[in-house]
């Protein structure tokens, strides 16, 4: 229960560098802990007391495996989600990058062109 | 039956062109002796008329300056026939079957427009100016005018003349002049309008645009417009007798009741300078239509 | 008049007098006549120009310019004068400053053939259409003569010399 | 059609009869309807203004001013006529229609009068227009005018105011006069 | 049928691929891309037809690694993914073409790899069946939209693609989170397994929260109202293709996606959650690209708006207690509308990456000097703004009858929303088409997806006449449609144009012959066919610039027109007059006024969107009289009429569209067109308003003539231009035929109708002469003319009667009408319209002597010296249209039995209320009028005159023009003497008052305050990613707060 939690403060604090910091480096980060924020959640929600990890590869865990093994599919989630969330950073990042080169500036208050 | 209803309509027609120059020389008359001067004979539009009309040359600008008198005479000659002078009379009743009062006010505007046409082709500035100066006049006084005509329309529920002639009979107060008096006001006032006299004198206007449209007519056109002109007159103290006045009962009653009508707007015209033409369609729209509204408004209550 | 102490001190006065108490008159130089109108007209409250006329001094073979200014202030006349050749008359014109001598100059130009450069419509015909002679004006024109050559002789009556008989009539009656 | 082509009546007008049963009482009535041309071309013409008004009334004549020369059968020549003032009177009077009359007023049409020596005032009006009635007086009296207007009504009643005809017939005699003093009848365009 | 995996294995490889080849051989890179793309477009092309023909039944599964659906992913492809598929790689292969024409971005590997990728994602979305596996696609999808965003380097794209994946970033964490807790709720991934489960509708608040997660989601790439600010600004920073791939396929995925997630997991308030962001996101954004200086802002504005329609449009759809028939309606309407949007809108971005200019301004001339552009550009414009023929406009009558009685408000929205569309893009058309000329860039893909445009329209169009709404047409009507769009292609000469569509037209009237009944039909049918066939042949010698498309869109106007009359459904008077406006504003754009076709565009736009919400709500389409449906749906069916007569209020647009308009062109406007009007308005009051209930409104109506007869008239009077006089005078005259309709009496109708064909005759020649001189003289600037009736004495002849008609002087068949109408007045006592009528025909006469004056006579000008003659077409039509106003003169019930016979049909209208009597001719219960006598008196009292005196007149001389009593002075030219300027201004002091232009002020008022309101409201998409992000958390709470409430 407390990895529950522990993700949605994760998130909530992704969530509040993003609206807040006026740094467009700061945001991405943000981005990222939220991403990892949900990481977490997913994993949470899958936790069933008392019961360990999915991986199979004890003998003692070759029976009867669906009581002792922890829901195994958002484990599986997870996986692709991290691979998602880093793909999404380096993207970000590269933006970040080209905008840095283009107005040597990490200031938001510069990138407001397109408005109204 | 038709044709001596011809002859009679084209003895009538002869008959009001006379007066109509009778009335005329009677005007002059009236008008030199309010200026304390003796004025020329009664006869002399006669005289005037038939000067014109044996002049030896003319000059014609054109087909349509040409035609003009034509349309300016016949518009005359016709407005005075769709007017029966007595309501019944077989003889006197002219062309009145030709049509009702719609057709008259419509008529009306023949003659002068085919005159403007033909001015206007003369190529004298006068010309243009004092048609569009009678233009937007007639513009004004046709509104108290189509006031009070409308009030007697719905009053007596017809449009023909004969219809008004006849719901006015049977003694004095029954004519429109005693029943619809603010209507009766507000055309007598639009009638100083439609004789082009003093305070309205805004068409010839002889001062400024030396008689205006007619500037380049001479000798026998002039004569046809004259003729035209003086007709055309007495055809409106005839509708004005027939409207207001309770129709005439026999030929002597026309007279009079026309020399009475015929004597409201010289009595007008010889006291009042002229008025520009934005006063004189101010004028007609405000007081006259607000006499005629007076009216219209009652008869609407009453229906 | 203290008027004319001043422009002696200014201009190169050749002629000046005081015909009335509200007239006075000035002669200059043919040079000097438009600077003495203009300081006239901006300094001295000289603003209208009244007229301008032109007399035929045959003997001496000039034109005199008779410049007539008005002071509507102090209501004072002004005459300035100068002389021009009348061979060959020719002087600048003063419509610039004052628009209406552009009509005095015209009639002086029709009537006396006195050339004002500059002047516009000098040319066109103000009073004579037509005019196929010298500018009338000038003394040596014999109007009567070219009025019975032009306009047709007039049958006199038998034996009198009008313009002799006009004038004996006259001293007749100066004498009375 | 040039700018200054030139509008005027060259071509002869042909002949015109002037007879026939009614001539009598045509003559009587444009004896008693002649319309004047309102055109003041001297110092008469402020006579005009008393013979037509209330005082003197020569409406009772029959006479009344028009506005335009279409409409005149009578031009006024009331003073001196200069070489400007006679291109526009000549003018005038050929846009008149016949039958029409020349009053003349006061000397100097007749004989140049005190103007007899000017270079600008022509001497003799009848070698330029047929002129009908003389009135003399170095500007008559309206009295003398309408006297001259009874006389014209008589010499018309009588059928001896043929000016125009006189005009029509030997119209070449009068343009060379006119041409003599005037050269060409191009107007200056007076827009000052 | 092809298994569509192999399309997302084939684009997956390749794109790895093409990342190889790139470094070693760029060319080959390229061709091999073109070829993923090609093999692709043929895949889901053969699956969509497969779907489309009926050979795949039922939807194919694609079972992923041999599981079954509940535990292993599956593809599920039913004929919505097929037809999206297809939809999506067609876009990629049009955009790609425009890409390789135009010049790929650098670096061009990793765009060509992100290109496949971006349209493999969209495909994946709309095909897969499993929820985790969207999850995946959508992830796919967003970064490669990042990295092609960000692909054209400049601050703007960097700007845009970093917004983009902040709020892209939100919106997935979203999904991914409501993904899992539905996993958590449900236990299940698979789309079909969790449907199953929840088919007894959501109960659970829990469910309902994880379900407003997703859609929550979905709604921020939906481009929501308050969230949008990132999609209008990747639209304007991004480079177009990329975005023209974004909103044409990307965003309709999403959609798909949306609409299948609500169908999986039915919401009960999803209906109302769909209605308030799909209606709010609709109206707000139409309005604020109202006054959008920024060409691609404003695309971008409009494609968020058509979200937002088609948002609302699934709310529908998927609303339980909507009848089948609807729910088929709208489905329809959804698919058109998701076409029509694609193709248009992606053609409008390719073309706007043509015009390197980036505000509207810039756009000026733009369609003037390259045609391919301006077909591409017109095309697409017109489908987008729902112009007749094309999908966009079947989708919207689709969509107004689908929606449920008891949401009529929507059906308002959906039309403000229409209207304002229409608004801002004309005004983006009128602007692009002004001006001379300006180069344009090479573009090949646009006109190829605006002939696809036109070819899908061909089927529509069928399917729309014949079963689905089934709006009954003669057959007749739409073969000859399509044949008047055939003479474009004989584009050779003037000639031959004007050949063959008369010889169209002459086809047309035999096959539309036995149509001509004596009913209110038949009468207005004959008038379209046999006056459009005289006015068709005034048209020949037509100004030399005149486009080559004038004549098919001229019998296109008379065609449809005719289609009208004929129509038997309120539905077909709708469709057929919508393509009688778009025509006619075809027509009108081709003549100098670009701004008076704007004007007229949006007034009639807005008639017509009135007209669709009246006949929404009446209750049968059927054109039969009925009891009384209420006053609203009359007065919106006859706002569209009024504005097509030009009626008081709505005036604004006749002056300038008249006198604009190309000469050959504007004797039909007046002529016949404005009729339509009176048509509609006879058809409101016969069959919307039964006698008894609707006399306030026709007595309001009648108001409204009077008033629009004497204010127009009064106009008329102070008009310097020939055909901006006419303009007004026609106007005006129509305001009578207005008051004659709104008596409904006998003899008021006998009137209005009397006054049809008269207004017809005398109006049609007044401009078909008018045409005639501007074509001789040059300009319609009547102080230029003067003294014609010497060069064209027959045009003034004509013109003459024709004035003496219009003025209702006695001998010609204009008295007529104005005798019927106001005997029709008095008979009825409404006294104080009879006043003002009479007032308003006595202003008539100012202005008909202006015209003779100002044209014809006084003094011929120095320039106007050697005019000739009119040409002979113009000349022949003016002699055929002089005959009927004499002969109708002298007996005028040669046109009113005919009237008498169709109004006899018409209950209540029996009896004419005048008959015929020998001797004085009509007599009404009022007054008598002898037609016949008084001709027969003018002519011979004329012709006896003229010969008394040519007998006895004094000898007549012939005088030149400039021999005037002048004061004795000659007259230098005839400049001096023409008097042809300024003819009435002291009557304009006298009146100055009346004529202050109060109505179009307040027009204009109304339009500025709109921008204004726009403006303020669009100041909310401030740039700042934070506030964007502020906006989606709030939006967010908002939907999960107050939609979970399970009602």
């Amino acid at each position: 229960m407390a990895f529950f939690v522990a993700s949605i403060l994760l998130i909530l604090i992704g969530l509040y560098a993003v609206l807040v910091k006026r740094n467009i480096m700061k945001i991405v980060i943000g981005l990222s802990l939220m991403d990892t924020g949900v990481n977490v959640l997913i994993i949470s929600l899958g936790f069933i007391r008392g019961r360990t990890a999915p991986i199979v590869n004890i003998k003692d865990l070759l029976v009867n495996t669906s009581s002792k093994v922890v829901d195994p599919l958002p484990q599986a989630l997870v996986l692709t989600a991290i691979v998602i969330g880093v793909a999404v950073t380096a993207v970000a990042l590269s933006i970040v990058m080209l905008m840095y080169s283009k107005k040597k500036t990490l200031e938001i208050e510069e990138y407001k062109e397109l408005k109204w | 039956m038709m044709w001596a209803k011809i002859f009679y309509a084209f003895l009538a027609l002869l008959g009001g062109i006379a007066y109509g120059l009778f009335l005329g020389g009677v005007s002059r008359k009236i008008t030199a002796r309010m200026q304390n001067r003796r004025g020329p004979t009664i006869w002399q539009n006669f005289i005037d008329l038939w000067k014109l009309f044996r002049k030896k040359t003319a000059i014609s600008h054109g087909v349509m300056f040409y035609l003009a008198p034509m349309f300016r005479l016949v518009g005359g000659a016709g407005t005075f026939l769709l007017v029966p002078i007595v309501v019944g009379n077989p003889y006197l009743s002219n062309f009145s079957f030709g049509g009702d009062l719609i057709v008259l006010m419509y008529f009306m505007v023949l003659g002068c427009l085919g005159m403007a046409l033909g001015a206007a082709e003369s190529g004298h500035p006068h010309a243009p100016i004092g048609v569009t100066r009678g233009l937007s006049q007639m513009a004004g006084y046709e509104l108290p005018f189509v006031i009070s005509v409308v009030v007697l329309m719905i009053a007596d529920k017809t449009t023909s003349i004969e219809g008004i002639v006849r719901a006015q009979q049977g003694g004095i107060l029954h004519w429109h002049i005693f029943t619809h008096p603010f209507a009766a006001a507000a055309a007598f006032i639009s009638l100083l309008g439609m004789m082009g006299s003093y305070p309205f004198q805004v068409v010839l206007a002889p001062q400024e645009i030396a008689i205006g449209p007619p500037t380049e007519y001479s000798s026998t056109f002039l004569s046809y417009m004259f003729s035209g002109r003086s007709v055309f007159a007495v055809a409106k103290y005839l509708l004005f007798m027939n409207l207001f006045l309770g129709g005439a009962s026999n030929l002597l009653w026309a007279f009079v009741k026309t020399f009475v009508i015929f004597l409201w707007p010289l009595f007008i015209t010889n006291v009042f300078p002229r008025f520009r033409l934005e006063q004189s369609v101010l004028f007609f729209w405000t007081w006259p239509s607000l006499f005629g509204l007076i009216d219209l408004v009652r008869i609407y209550l009453v229906r | 008049m203290e008027i004319l102490d001043k422009l002696k001190e200014k201009f190169e006065i050749l002629q000046s007098q005081e015909k009335r108490k509200d007239l006075a008159l000035v002669g200059t130089t043919e040079k000097d006549l438009i600077p003495l109108l203009v300081y006239l007209k901006e300094y001295e409250g000289y603003k209208t120009l009244v007229m301008i006329s032109c007399v035929d001094w045959i003997e001496e073979g000039k034109f005199e310019l008779v410049y007539n200014l008005w002071n509507p202030s102090k209501k004072h006349n002004i005459l300035v004068k100068t002389k021009i050749d009348r061979e060959a008359p020719k002087f600048q014109t003063i419509y610039k400053i004052w628009p209406q001598a552009e009509a005095y100059e015209r009639e002086i130009h029709e009537m006396f053939g006195v050339d004002f450069e500059g002047n516009p419509t000098q040319h066109e015909e103000l009073i004579l259409e037509d005019w196929d002679d010298i500018p009338p004006m000038r003394r040596d024109f014999d109007t009567l003569k070219y009025s019975m050559e032009k306009f047709g002789e007039r049958e006199p009556k038998s034996g009198i010399i009008i313009r002799k008989q006009i004038s004996e009539q006259y001293d007749e009656w100066r004498r009375k | 059609m040039g700018k200054d082509k030139n509008y005027f009546l060259n071509e002869k007008p042909e002949k015109m009869t002037y007879g026939g049963v009614f001539r009598k009482i045509n003559d009587w009535a444009r004896a008693r309807s002649l319309w004047v041309v309102a055109y003041g071309t001297g110092c008469g013409s402020i006579e005009l203004r008393p013979t037509f008004t209330s005082r003197f009334d020569a409406e009772r004549l029959g006479m009344r001013m028009v506005g335009t020369p279409r409409q005149a059968d009578v031009l006024i020549i009331s003073g001196y006529l200069t070489v400007k003032t006679l291109k526009r009177v000549i003018r005038v009077y050929e846009q008149m229609q016949s039958p029409k009359y020349v009053v003349a007023l006061g000397a100097c049409p007749i004989n140049g009068g005190m103007y007899y020596d000017s270079y600008n005032a022509i001497n003799r009006l009848d070698l330029y227009l047929p002129v009908d009635v003389w009135i003399t007086g170095c500007m008559p009296r309206p009295e003398a005018i309408l006297a001259g207007f009874k006389r014209l009504q008589g010499l018309i009643d009588s059928g001896k105011a043929d000016g125009w005809k006189k005009y029509i017939e030997n119209l070449d005699w009068y343009r060379e006069n006119q041409r003599k003093i005037i050269k060409n009848w191009r107007m200056p365009n007076y827009n000052w | 049928m092809v298994n569509p995996i192999i399309i997302i294995g084939v684009t997956l490889a390749s794109a790895f691929f093409i990342g190889i080849l790139q470094v070693y051989n760029r060319i080959w890179a390229r061709v091999f891309f073109l070829l993923t793309l090609a093999f692709d477009f043929l895949v889901s092309g053969v699956n969509f037809y497969g779907f489309i023909t009926g050979k795949i039944a039922k939807p194919i599964l694609v079972k992923i690694g041999g599981f079954p659906p509940p535990i292993g992913i599956n593809l599920l492809v039913g004929k919505a993914e097929a037809a999206l598929g297809f939809l999506i790689f067609t876009i990629a292969l049009l955009g790609a073409i425009h890409w390789f024409v135009r010049g790929l971005p650098q670096p061009e590997g990793k765009a060509l790899i992100l290109f496949l990728l971006l349209s493999l994602g969209a495909t994946g979305i709309s095909f897969t069946g499993d929820f985790f596996n969207l999850f995946v696609f959508v992830e796919i999808t967003s970064i490669a939209a990042y990295g092609l965003v960000a692909s054209s380097k400049d601050e703007k794209a960097l700007e845009a693609a970093f917004k983009y994946m902040v709020i892209g970033s939100i919106s997935s964490t979203f999904i991914l989170l409501g993904v899992v807790f539905l996993y958590k709720a449900t236990g299940s991934l698979n789309m079909l397994d969790i449907a199953g489960k929840l088919a007894g509708g959501i109960s659970s608040a829990v469910l309902a929260l994880i379900t407003l997660m997703i859609l929550a989601g979905l709604l921020i790439e939906l481009e929501v109202f308050p969230v949008n600010g990132w999609a209008l600004d990747v639209y304007q920073g991004a480079d177009p293709v990329v975005v023209a791939l974004l909103a044409g396929a990307a965003v309709k995925a999403f959609y798909l996606v949306f609409v299948k997630t609500a169908h999986y997991l039915p919401l009960p308030s999803f209906f109302h959650l769909a209605l308030l962001f799909g209606g709010l996101t609709y109206l707000v954004s139409q309005f604020f690209a109202w006054r959008q200086k920024d060409v691609r802002r404003l695309l971008g504005y409009s494609s968020v708006a058509q979200l937002g329609l088609l948002i609302l449009v699934a709310g529908f759809f998927l609303n339980p207690s909507v009848s089948s028939s609807s729910r088929l309606m709208m489905g329809l309407a959804m698919v058109l509308l998701v076409f029509n949007h694609s193709f248009g809108k992606s053609s409008l971005f390719l073309l706007a990456d043509n015009v390197k200019e980036r505000k509207i301004e810039g756009w000026r001339g733009v369609l003037a000097s390259n045609p391919v552009f301006k077909f591409s550009f017109s095309t697409s414009v017109f489908s987008i703004a729902g112009v007749p023929p094309f999908p966009g406009f079947w989708a919207k009558i689709l969509l107004i009858f689908a929606i449920p009685r008891n949401y009529s408000w929507v059906v308002g929205l959906v039309l403000l929303g229409a209207l304002a569309e229409v608004v801002y893009y004309f005004r983006f058309y009128r602007i692009a088409s002004e001006g001379k000329g300006k180069k344009v860039g090479r573009n090949l893909a646009s006109p190829l997806i605006s002939s696809l445009i036109l070819i899908a329209s061909v089927p529509v169009v069928w399917g729309m006449f014949t079963d689905k709404i089934h709006i009954p047409v003669k057959p007749e009507i739409l073969l000859l449609l399509g044949i008047s769009l055939l003479v474009y292609f004989l584009g050779a000469s003037r000639l031959l144009q004007w050949i063959a569509s008369l010889g169209v037209l002459a086809y047309g009237i035999y096959s539309l012959y036995p149509y001509i009944k004596p009913d209110l039909h038949g009468f207005f049918l004959a008038l379209v066919l046999f006056g459009g066939a005289v006015l068709l042949l005034a048209t020949y010698p037509g100004s030399k610039k005149l486009s080559s498309s004038f004549y098919p869109a001229y019998l296109v106007v008379l065609f449809s027109m005719a289609g009208l009359v004929l129509s038997s459904t309120w539905l077909s008077v709708f469709v057929f007059w919508e393509i009688m406006s778009w025509a006619s504003f075809l027509l009108i754009n081709m003549g100098k006024g670009k701004k008076a076709a704007w004007i007229y565009a949006v007034f009639s736009a807005a008639g017509a969107y009135a007209m669709l919400g009246g006949i929404y709500l009446l209750p049968s389409l059927s054109l039969a009289p009925g009891k009384f449906y209420g006053l609203l749906p009359a007065v919106l069916i006859s706002l569209a009429f009024l504005v097509k007569m030009a009626t008081s209020p709505l005036h604004i647009w006749a002056r300038d569209a008249y006198g604009e308009s190309p000469d050959e062109f504007t004797p039909l406007l007046s002529g016949i067109m404005s009729k339509m009007g009176v048509f509609g308005s006879g058809l409101v009051f016969l069959y919307v308003l039964t006698a008894l209930s609707g006399a306030g409104f026709r007595y309001l109506l009648g108001w409204a003539g009077a008033l629009t007869a004497f204010f127009m008239t009064l106009l008329a009077v102070f008009q310097d231009d020939l055909k901006k006089l006419l303009a007004y005078s026609s106007v005006g005259q129509v305001g009578y035929i207005l008051i004659g309709l709104s008596l409904f009496t006998p003899l008021g109708w006998n009137a209005a109708l009397y006054h049809t064909v008269n207004h017809f005759i005398f109006k049609g020649l007044l401009f078909v002469a008018a045409a005639g001189i501007i074509y001789r003289v040059g300009t319609s600037y009547l102080p230029h003319m003067g003294g014609l009736i010497r060069r064209m004495p027959l045009t003034f002849f004509a013109t003459l009667l024709a004035i003496i008609a219009l003025a209702g002087i006695p001998p010609l068949s204009g008295f007529a009408a104005k005798w019927l109408l106001y005997s029709a007045l008095i008979e009825k006592g409404w006294i104080f319209i009879t006043v003002v009528a009479f007032l308003a025909s006595t202003l008539a006469f100012l202005y008909c002597f202006k015209i003779l004056h100002a044209v014809f006579l006084g003094q011929l000008q120095e320039e106007n010296e050697n005019v000739k003659e009119a040409p002979w077409p113009i000349a022949l039509v003016e002699v055929i249209l002089l005959i009927p106003l004499g002969v109708l003169g002298a007996f005028p019930n040669l046109l009113l039995n005919p009237i008498n016979k169709v109004l006899s049909g018409i209950p209540g209208m029996e009896n004419p209320g005048f008959h015929y009597h020998k001797a004085l001719g009509i007599v009404s219960k009022l007054g008598h009028w002898n037609a016949f006598f008084l001709m027969v008196f003018l002519v011979g009292s004329f012709l006896l005159a003229l010969v008394f005196f040519a007998l006895t007149s004094a000898r007549i001389r012939k005088v030149g023009q400039l021999d005037v009593g002048y004061s004795g002075e000659v007259p230098r030219a005839p400049e001096d003497l023409h008097f042809g300027y300024g003819l009435y201004d002291h009557f304009r002091r006298a009146v100055k008052w009346l004529i202050y232009p109060l109505v179009s002020k307040i027009w204009r008022g109304i339009y500025q305050w709109i921008g204004a309101f726009a403006e303020m409201g669009r100041r909310i998409y401030t740039g700042d990613v934070n506030t964007y992000a502020a906006y989606v958390i709030l939006i967010s709470i908002i939907i999960l707060y107050a939609f979970t409430g399970v009602k």
